[in-house]
């Protein structure tokens, strides 16, 4: 028994199958309980008075966003090195839920920034990265859509993703260079007494994990659908051979 | 039962909205291709067996 | 390897597009921001650096889809691609031959088009080296995003998205150096990053940008 | 002296299919070997994947490294090139020296000097052909090497490829025309791959 054994479809879609409801069930039942908490049970901030209960959106699905590209980068590895199909397609189906998350936190952000910096635009380093990651998402999904065969746009997305992110790195650095920024520091770290209080932090891990659950959920169900549209294609090839 | 939002009720609001329309949005997209991709390898899985 | 760039080189003069065109390209943004923002020194004068560099990037762009997309449609890809040359080789000289048809004119005339902008005297060197420093990666991920857009037809707007973000940091230092040399700040930093990007771009892309011909051709 | 090459049990793929299945043959030093097939069998698919242009999906290859000089269906000429340039240019490539012998097989001496868009089909197509003999690469591949050309010169092309053959080299072409040569003919007909029987849906979907 080993985690490669995920790698037949087959018994991707038998293991999925079994799992789902409860993905599902727990995504749900997190992101409620976190989101109603959070809006209606938490107090204000005393400087940034009710704004703060944007955190549970924001931080959430900002990091979402980069653990969506970080999963999308491991995955790519994986195809590259051991050409598990159903590992490219996993790459493939994380890129729409990614960029839904990208654009959560880009607008959460803007929204939030509004009042506070006076205007909802700011070219601040963090927020200029997410736009970024949000530029790259686009070219990814159309890379590959625009390839017909299925191996082909597998390899050329990897080796985009791979390259694409020692430059996210290196834009990152930039971005932090160019303009040093106005947002806040990271407000969810190990030692959270310096940070943000329990009455914030707890229905904040709440959300967490209800996009983490959210993530993980559409991912399962959109490499399904990537492996039964690969044995569509596989099918009808199938059909011409003979 | 609505908390008081004080000044900033618009922009609270409106991120939440925002953010759940998303949310909603790419988990019906999610399960309509989902659906869609199912029933279109059911009819050509369908085709297949019959032609042997 | 010298055959190919001489080759590339006589084709670029040949085909008329070469030289001039990006050189034409960067002349209309740089003849045309005036109009936009207004003639006035004291507008012009800070933004010459960035508006330069952003042209700069632009007419590089604009002249990536030429690297392979021709020698794709008339074959001439799949049999340097069975010639005793290293793929890697060809991508880099192939790059090499872009920088020398782009980059390098780009760089020699931006002292020029610098004066329309009314570009602080001072930065004029620094403007220069930055150029010289920042167009080699410019070529070198353009080369990259080129060889991933091989096989498609129509490939030169999805080229342009995929590399737009890739540029952005050599975009940042570059200009960055421009503007932190006019404003009398250290420009060290951001001219040591902007080698290291080309540096590390001319090291590791050619293999990530022959991978993926060689993978657009099968 | 050149080797055999040898292809045993090969299956290649065209667009994540396999097409050709368990295709083995030899190929010595002087012989020509003819590749017959209805269209779409996978002829240009096989040359594609000894030219090494393509992964192969099972088997073995040997005997190919640095021995292949490959033309496909276009000839990859530069049309602002002259005819003398573009094998020149091919020459530097493969580092070998003089292109005469390629002008003079395909009696291209006279046109030297004018520029690839200036010639016709049929004289672009001999250009194409008189690179195989400037690469020096003892086994040539050819894929449809007659299209476009007249009968005079599909004699001279076959001039060439006799010539080929006696000095040690060998060729495999996919074609339909009856060159006159002294060939092996291999019929890809039973090596089109079979759709799988079973309904295996596993790792490799197919």
């Amino acid at each position: 028994m080993s985690l490669w054994e995920y790698a037949n479809p087959r018994k991707f879609i038998a293991t999925t199958d079994v799992v789902l409801p409860w993905f599902w069930a727990g995504t749900i039942a997190c992101l409620v309980v976190g989101l109603i908490w959070g809006f209606f049970f938490t107090p204000d901030d005393f400087r940034q008075g009710s704004t703060v209960k944007i955190i549970y959106l924001h931080v959430p699905s900002a990091l979402m966003a980069i653990n969506a590209w970080l999963m999308m980068l491991v995955a790519s590895l994986i195809w590259l090195i051991r050409r598990h199909h159903v590992s490219a397609l996993a790459a493939k189906a994380a890129a729409p839920v990614g960029i839904a998350m990208t654009l959560i936190a880009l607008l959460t952000g803007a929204i939030w920034g509004a009042p506070i910096w006076g205007k909802p635009w700011a070219w601040d380093p963090r927020l200029t990265s997410f736009l970024w990651l949000f530029l790259f998402y686009i070219g990814y999904i159309v890379l590959w859509q625009a390839l017909d065969d299925m191996d082909t746009a597998a390899d050329m997305t990897s080796i985009l993703c791979l390259v694409g992110s020692v430059f996210a790195l290196l834009s990152r650095y930039a971005f932090l260079f160019w303009n040093s920024g106005l947002h806040q520091e990271a407000s969810l770290s190990l030692d959270k007494e310096t940070n943000i209080a329990d009455v914030f932090y707890y229905p904040l891990l709440l959300c967490i994990a209800g996009f983490v659950l959210l993530f993980i959920t559409l991912v399962l169900v959109r490499t399904r659908m990537e492996i039964r549209a690969r044995r569509m294609k596989a099918l009808i090839a199938r059909e011409r051979m003979v | 039962m609505m908390p008081d939002l004080g000044r900033y009720a618009t922009e609270v609001i409106s991120a939440y909205v925002v953010s759940i329309v998303i949310i909603l949005a790419i988990v019906a997209l999610t399960l309509w291709q989902a659906r869609k991709t199912k029933a279109r390898l059911e009819e050509v899985e369908k085709r297949s067996v019959r032609r042997g | 390897m010298i055959a190919i760039l001489t080759r590339d080189l006589r084709l670029a003069i040949r085909s008329g597009g070469g030289f001039g065109l990006s050189l034409m390209f960067f002349l209309i943004v740089v003849v045309l921001t005036p109009f936009a923002v207004g003639p006035e020194p004291q507008i012009l004068s800070p933004i010459a650096g960035g508006i330069l560099w952003l042209g700069a990037m632009l007419a590089c762009l604009l002249s990536l889809d030429r690297i392979f997309a021709l020698d794709y449609e008339d074959g001439s890809l799949d049999l340097l691609a069975t010639a005793p040359i290293p793929m890697e080789g060809i991508v880099t000289v192939k790059a090499l031959a872009h920088w020398l048809t782009t980059g390098l004119p780009l760089t020699l005339a931006a002292p020029a088009f610098g004066l329309l902008l009314d570009l602080p005297f001072s930065a004029f060197g620094l403007l220069t080296l930055s150029l010289a420093l920042g167009t080699p990666a410019l070529s070198m991920i353009g080369t990259f995003g080129a060889a991933l857009t091989v096989g498609i037809k129509r490939g030169g707007l999805l080229l342009s998205l995929l590399v737009l973000p890739l540029y952005v940091p050599t975009l940042i230092f570059g200009a960055e150096v421009v503007r932190r040399g006019i404003e009398g700040l250290s420009i060290a930093p951001a001219l040591m990053m902007l080698a290291g990007i080309t540096a590390g771009s001319i090291a590791l892309i050619p293999f990530a940008a022959a991978a993926a011909i060689r993978v657009g051709l099968r | 002296m050149q080797m055999v090459l040898r292809v045993s049990n090969l299956t290649c793929m065209r667009g994540g299919i396999p097409i050709l299945a368990n295709v083995s043959f030899d190929l010595h030093p002087g012989q020509i070997l003819m590749l017959r097939g209805p269209n779409g069998i996978g002829k240009t698919t096989l040359l594609r994947t000894l030219a090494g242009l393509q992964p192969l999906h099972a088997g073995d290859i040997q005997g190919a490294e640095d021995q292949i000089a490959y033309a496909g269906h276009s000839d990859g000429l530069k049309s602002t090139l002259t005819v003398q340039e573009n094998l020149l240019f091919w020459a530097r490539i493969y580092g070998t020296s003089g292109i005469q012998a390629g002008l003079d097989a395909f009696d291209l001496m006279d046109l030297q000097d004018r520029k690839a868009h200036d010639l016709s089909a049929g004289q672009k197509r001999r250009l194409g052909l008189a690179r195989l003999l400037v690469t020096h690469r003892p086994i040539w591949m050819l894929d449809e090497p007659t299209v476009s050309l007249d009968t005079n010169s599909v004699a001279q092309f076959a001039t060439a490829v006799r010539a080929h053959c006696a000095s040690g080299g060998s060729a495999i072409m996919a074609t339909h025309i009856d060159l006159g040569l002294e060939a092996e003919t291999v019929d890809l007909t039973p090596f089109k791959a079979l759709a799988p029987i079973d309904d295996a849906f596993d790792e490799a979907f197919l």
